[in-house]
């Protein structure tokens, strides 16, 4: 039994930069209806804007730098894209989005090459004993920032104004415009955001694994069955369905077969959705048929 | 009241055929005079024009959005391919395509009850799972490094080695798809879609089979799809799973948003322009990824409606100036 | 009355696919073999997931070298690059065609085999030999798919099965031993090939471990590892380094030996963990030149002319033999150049002696390359080798 | 009269409730072939969710039955094939179709209107299509719509939208026709039109279910007028007395002064 402790731990980690990833999303849903395909690649850019950072200053600064510069690129995406094409049927809006991922993916083979490199650890280095056997401490940090994130995001949204005001704009866009919350301003804000979280995911998953310009693909698609099974507009519910997929990823590889590890999220988001049509949490617009 | 409405449609198939007979000499054309380059290249063309005729017909018409295109399409090829050892290679074509279109509908079936944001997903993942079964499937599609010699299409008009030969086969493929898709576009048929697309609830207030009509748009869209990888193991003589990727859902999609949407002409513009661009842009060199996602973008943002959007907005500006003075324009009649 | 010209909208189409045909025919008219130069057509990647594997600056070298040293019997050499841009069949077969439109004296093959064998058989007819810089067994002249015009420079996937297999019995002395890869087409096959073999030698494989070449998590693979007395590791740069990475990270400290996958992915570890690591490869000046003078000559003149660019043994030995080809063939392109190439014997070159056997494969003594402080030194040489089976 | 006809659209204890709010509290009513049954309201008494209720749009409770057949409630479309048809409050007609194009989409001869019939059975879908235009352009002339016959929805005007949706609705015969707010926006030409149109259907033996806030219009031509409020029936009764009705009149007109206007 000693591989399921490891294991474990390692479908929590990846679980939890997939939470990171998936709330990004959910944010961007909330604020502009439209799904941002391109999430995926804005980690990958986090990650290659901390590895740039970290040749001129210590991790730590370098982490702070690039979830600013993240902010600012989650923003700039919003005015370029979203607000000319707000009044688009959503299904344009979530092509304009790999529109970017295109461009973004290009940008990095560009800027840094294809081969793929390996970031230093702004958290630790080696492995730790916990329990008898020897985990990640990179992992261990992963899981402990993102709990301490979502619990920031949950009081942010729940007790602060601004908080208040995305859920109403997320709940009805006319009728909150209408009340007066600044829709243009807060959009700016949520999608700079979702950038920041993609940065974060970036710089913790970034040292675990090699960063290649093209993996920011692969992440969405995990995501994306997060985020279909939590629902596109809860943020508890997709951060918890990405770790449980995360978890099962790594257990069903470990146990069952690892040629089909990239296809297990798939599995079981198709197998949820053919049984509830609409996502597990409470519907959005419920199609019916 | 002898309608006018009954002329355009005679109007209607004078352009069709002209159009058709336009498209059959410029593949002649590359045929007879083009070099082995223009050929695999034009094959290409080829391969993309059905692939966007037939998602045209599924996205821009029907409004359901695929990603399945390269899991489809690569049904198509390694089912040709396996066929084709067992009976002759245009009994194979029939059967690859068949077995795509049913494949298309087993996909549209378990998933009709998803809204369509969800079905945009699900597609994804059964793009992404389709790849992965083949390539597991050691005896389809012969794993990582591929499947060859493929025998090509030839209706026994033409030397199966000959690349030109094969081209112009594939040429015709093409071209039928195109007067089929044309056909589509101007049926009482594709005006349900429409409904179906933009007015969901009210067509089925007025009793039209929304569910029957979106599994028939996606069956056709497997159709294109399924015919578009047999053309494509058919002129390349050897696949590989690594020919399947997202990447060709992308390249698809930038062509029908690209040509416009409405007729059939889109596709074969947005075909037409966006196959040699990786071949015109290898002067860009390392800068072609980017060229490709930004031109989605400017596309998307400037030109909703596509190069044919322009045309036709080009078109209404030229009349409304170039009308004779004196000529009475009868409201709305056509002259 | 005016009549609405109803084949207007027709008028793009054709212009639009005029515009395809015009792009086509201006490369009609390439340049052909003319006589002064020896044309080689170079497939290489500028732009997609392997771009930037700096082959380009070892084929110019070679070619500069050749010509400084005045040329084949006065006839300088000249490289045409075609970007391939990417991974797939297709795009291989359209590079190769563009290639073959300009009429080249030879080509240098890509180095993915799906791509190799998508253009194969397009050789024959237009008399081109090919120096194949690809893995698979299927491009061997023997092979149902293969052709007397192809040559191959690189490592073949049954000859590194049986040297990595001769280091872990004669060398590391393993009796217990994990296997580990991606499941390309190419890995799995040197597993299978590596398992027989180890089977052959009495050494117990533990466990065989694989891995989705895209995966981004490793660590199933990297704790399978765990006991065993040597591991070896077949794959993908990417996932490669990444299950060294974890392994080490998971406090599992046995020696490896990789294949040639790994070249990409030692760049991405630090040197605590490429302790007790080792590389098999077929031609690798970088750790040859301690020994071998014409490889030593060969790596000062590179690291000065190019410094930081990766060095690729394989895509300069492969100019260097199509030169030897020509002299062999007193100048003539075609059939005779493919008997020159042919007649290769004991051809000492950067990579050691090449010379061409049976299937017109050209190097057969593999080098262990030690990999231990991320520095490259020469763990010994494993000769003599035909291929397992 | 000869057999007793079956009623058009019979309505039983029918409920809604979105969340907490009950939008219909259980309303009846039935509207025979051949009459026209008005229905009205102050808004959000319910009058709109009862249509929606009817063609299964919006999640409901208790019965309906159309042309005698019970109907499956909570499932749309199932109406549509027992001949009931309806209209909007906001006419809908698709932008990038013609009047003739939209007219012709509810039709409901399917002939010619599958993909395998338009690429291989060319010659039946040519003759539906003609069968469909013919009707169509018939029923725009019907309407007086044949001006938009030509011109596509999205230049169409206010006017010219609400009677190439009326006429999509008669080109399919129905037995059912609920009519949302038909004359909202209409000048008084247009609507006496409307009159003699319904009129016409109702001697058809169309049952009719009139939705409006024109008082005119249903004294005129309804034979028979319910008032809702709140999701609940507050009074039916022949136009003529409803309005003399003191709940009714205090529900919807507020104190009235003696002259009863």
């Amino acid at each position: 039994m000693d591989r399921f402790i490891p294991l474990l731990f390692a479908g929590f980690s990846t679980g939890a930069v997939y939470a990171l990833v998936a709330s990004g999303i959910v944010l961007v849903h909330k604020a502009s209806g439209a799904v941002n395909f391109a999430q995926g690649d804005l980690l990958t850019l986090g990650a290659f804007v901390y590895l740039a950072f970290t040749g001129a200053m210590p991790p730590m600064a370098a982490v702070g730098l690039t979830i600013v510069v993240l902010f600012l690129a989650g923003g700039a995406i919003e005015r370029i894209v979203f607000v000319p094409l707000r009044d688009q049927p959503r299904l344009t809006v979530a092509v304009a989005t790999f529109g970017i991922a295109l461009a973004i993916q290009a940008g990095l083979t560009v800027w840094q090459g294809s081969d793929p490199q390996s970031v230093p650890s702004a958290f630790g280095h080696g492995s730790v004993d916990v329990f008898g056997t020897p985990l990640p401490v990179l992992s261990l940090w992963t899981i402990l920032i993102t709990a301490i994130v979502f619990a920031g995001m949950y009081a942010l949204f729940q007790f602060t104004q601004i908080g208040r005001m995305v859920r109403a704009l997320a709940a009805d866009r006319e009728v909150a415009v209408l009340y007066g919350v600044p829709a243009s301003g807060l959009n700016f804000l949520t999608f700079g955001l979702s950038g920041a979280l993609a940065a974060l995911g970036g710089v913790l998953l970034g040292p675990s694994i090699a960063i290649s310009p093209m993996m920011g693909f692969s992440i969405v698609l995990f995501v994306f069955a997060a985020v279909t099974i939590g629902g596109f507009d809860s943020m508890g519910g997709v951060a918890a369905s990405a770790v449980v997929l995360g978890v099962a990823q790594q257990l069903l590889t470990g146990y069952v077969s690892s040629a089909y590890t990239n296809a297990y999220p798939f599995l079981v988001m198709l197998a949820l959705l053919l049984v509830r049509p609409t996502g597990l949490a409470r519907p959005i617009a419920a199609e019916r048929f | 009241m002898t309608s006018t409405r009954a002329s355009t449609g005679t109007r209607a198939n004078t352009a069709l055929g002209s159009g058709l007979v336009c498209y059959l000499v410029v593949g002649y054309v590359i045929a007879a005079g083009g070099d082995g380059y223009l050929l695999t290249v034009a094959s290409l063309a080829a391969v993309n024009v059905v692939l966007a005729v037939g998602f045209s017909i599924v996205y821009a018409q029907s409004g359901q959005f695929s990603f399945a295109t390269a899991g489809l399409a690569a049904a198509g090829a390694f089912g040709y391919a396996w066929f084709a050892k067992h009976m002759p290679a245009e009994i194979a074509l029939v059967a690859a395509v068949a077995a795509t279109t049913v494949l298309g509908l087993a996909i549209r079936l378990a998933t009709i009850r998803l809204s369509r944001l969800y079905f945009a997903i699900a597609s994804v993942a059964v793009g992404g799972l389709i790849t992965i079964v083949l390539v597991n499937w050691e005896s389809l599609s012969g794993g990582a490094s591929g499947v060859g010699p493929v025998p090509a299409v030839t209706f026994g008009m033409v030397d199966g080695e000959e690349l030109a030969g094969v081209f112009l086969i594939a040429w015709l493929l093409s071209a039928v798809a195109v007067a089929a898709g044309s056909l589509l576009y101007r049926s009482a048929w594709a005006r349900d879609l429409l409904v179906v697309k933009d007015l969901r609830h009210i067509g089925q207030n007025d009793g039209l089979p929304i569910r029957r009509l979106e599994l028939e748009a996606y069956a056709v869209h497997a159709a294109f799809t399924g015919l578009a990888g047999v053309m494509l193991a058919s002129t390349g003589t050897f696949i590989s799973i690594a020919s399947f990727d997202i990447s060709m859902a992308l390249q698809v999609l930038i062509m029908v948003v690209l040509g416009g949407s409405g007729r059939v002409l889109g596709p074969v513009i947005g075909a037409a322009v966006i196959t040699p661009l990786p071949e015109i842009l290898h002067g860009a060199g390392k800068w072609s990824g980017m060229v490709y996602g930004i031109t989605l973008l400017i596309v998307l943002v400037a030109l909703p409606d596509g190069v044919l959007g322009l045309w036709d907005r080009f078109r209404a500006w030229a009349r409304a100036r170039l009308v004779r003075p004196g000529t009475v324009r009868v409201e709305g009649g056509s002259p | 009355m005016r009549v609405r010209n109803p084949g207007a909208r027709h008028v793009v189409a054709l212009v639009s696919l005029c515009g395809l045909a015009a792009a086509g025919c201006g490369h009609l008219g390439g340049g052909g073999g003319s006589d002064d130069t020896i044309d080689i057509g170079a497939l290489v990647y500028q732009t997609g997931p392997l771009a930037q594997k700096g082959a380009t600056n070892n084929l110019t070298m070679a070619a500069d070298d050749i010509n400084a040293a005045g040329g084949v019997d006065g006839r300088k050499i000249k490289i045409k690059f075609y970007d391939i841009g990417g991974l797939t069949p297709q795009q291989g077969r359209t590079a190769a065609q563009r290639a073959l439109a300009d009429k080249p004296d030879a080509l240098i093959g890509p180095s993915v085999s799906a791509q190799t064998n998508a253009f194969l058989g397009l050789l024959p007819k237009a008399e081109v030999p090919l120096i194949n810089v690809s893995a698979q067994r299927e491009s061997d002249p023997g092979q149902p798919q293969g052709n007397p015009w192809t040559f191959r420079i690189y490592h073949r996937v049954d000859r590194m099965a049986e040297a990595i297999s001769r280091v872990m019995a004669e060398q590391l002395k393993a009796k217990n031993v994990v296997v580990t890869h991606s499941t390309d087409d190419t890995s799995t096959h040197v597993k299978d090939d590596v398992v027989k073999d180890l089977k052959a030698k009495q050494v117990k494989v533990m466990k065989i471990a694989s891995y989705t070449p895209e995966a981004t998590d490793l660590t199933n693979a990297a704790l399978a590892t765990r006991g065993a007395d040597a591991v070896v590791a077949l794959g993908y740069p990417q996932p490669l380094g990444l299950m060294v990475k974890q392994m080490r990270a998971n406090g599992i400290k046995s020696p490896i030996v990789f294949d040639p996958g790994a070249e990409a992915g030692v760049k991405l570890l630090s040197p605590s963990d490429l302790t007790n690591t080792s590389m098999v490869a077929a031609c690798r000046p970088q750790a040859t030149q301690g020994q071998d003078p014409v490889a030593k000559k060969f790596m000062d003149a590179y690291t000065s002319k190019y410094p930081g660019s990766y060095v690729n043994g394989y895509y300069y030995e492969a100019v260097q033999l199509i030169a030897q080809g020509m002299r062999n063939s007193k100048g003539e392109g075609g059939a005779k150049l493919r008997e020159g190439l042919a007649a290769i014997k004991g051809f000492k070159g950067i990579c050691g002696e090449s010379s061409a056997d049976a299937d017109q494969n050209f190097i057969h003594d593999y080098k262990v390359v030690k990999l231990d402080g991320g520095k490259e030194t020469l763990g010994g040489i494993v000769s003599g080798l035909t291929g397992a089976y | 009269m000869n057999a007793p006809e079956v009623d058009a659209l019979e309505v039983k204890d029918v409920k809604v409730h979105f969340g907490g709010v009950y939008a219909l509290k259980g309303v009846s009513l039935t509207v025979p072939s051949g009459m026209c049954v008005g229905l009205t309201g102050p808004n959000g008494s319910g009058k709109s969710t009862l249509v929606n209720a009817v063609t299964g749009v919006v999640d409901a409770a208790g019965e309906v039955r159309a042309q005698g057949t019970p109907l499956q409630l909570s499932r749309p479309g199932r109406a549509a094939r027992l001949g009931l048809r309806r209209t909007y409050q906001t006419p809908r007609v698709h932008p990038k179709l013609t009047g003739i194009e939209n007219v012709c989409t509810g039709h409901r001869l399917m002939a010619g209107r599958s993909a395998s019939a338009a690429v291989f059975r060319r010659m039946r879908a040519g003759a539906a299509e003609r069968d469909r235009r013919r009707d169509a352009e018939a029923a725009l002339d019907r309407v007086g719509g044949s001006a938009a016959a030509d011109v596509t929805g999205a230049v169409m005007t206010y006017g010219q939208r609400r009677l190439v949706e009326l006429a999509r609705v008669l080109v399919a015969e129905p037995r059912v026709l609920l009519l949302d707010e038909p004359s909202a926006g209409l000048n008084d030409t247009e609507v006496t039109a409307l009159r003699t149109l319904i009129a016409d259907l109702a001697a058809e033996g169309v049952g009719v279910l009139l939705i409006d806030h024109r008082i005119s219009l249903l004294n005129e031509v309804c034979d028979r007028l319910v008032v809702l409020e709140e999701g609940l029936k507050l009074h039916e009764g022949e136009p003529a007395d409803v309005w003399r009705h003191d709940r009714v009149r205090a529900a919807y007109i507020g104190e009235l002064d003696d002259a009863g206007n």
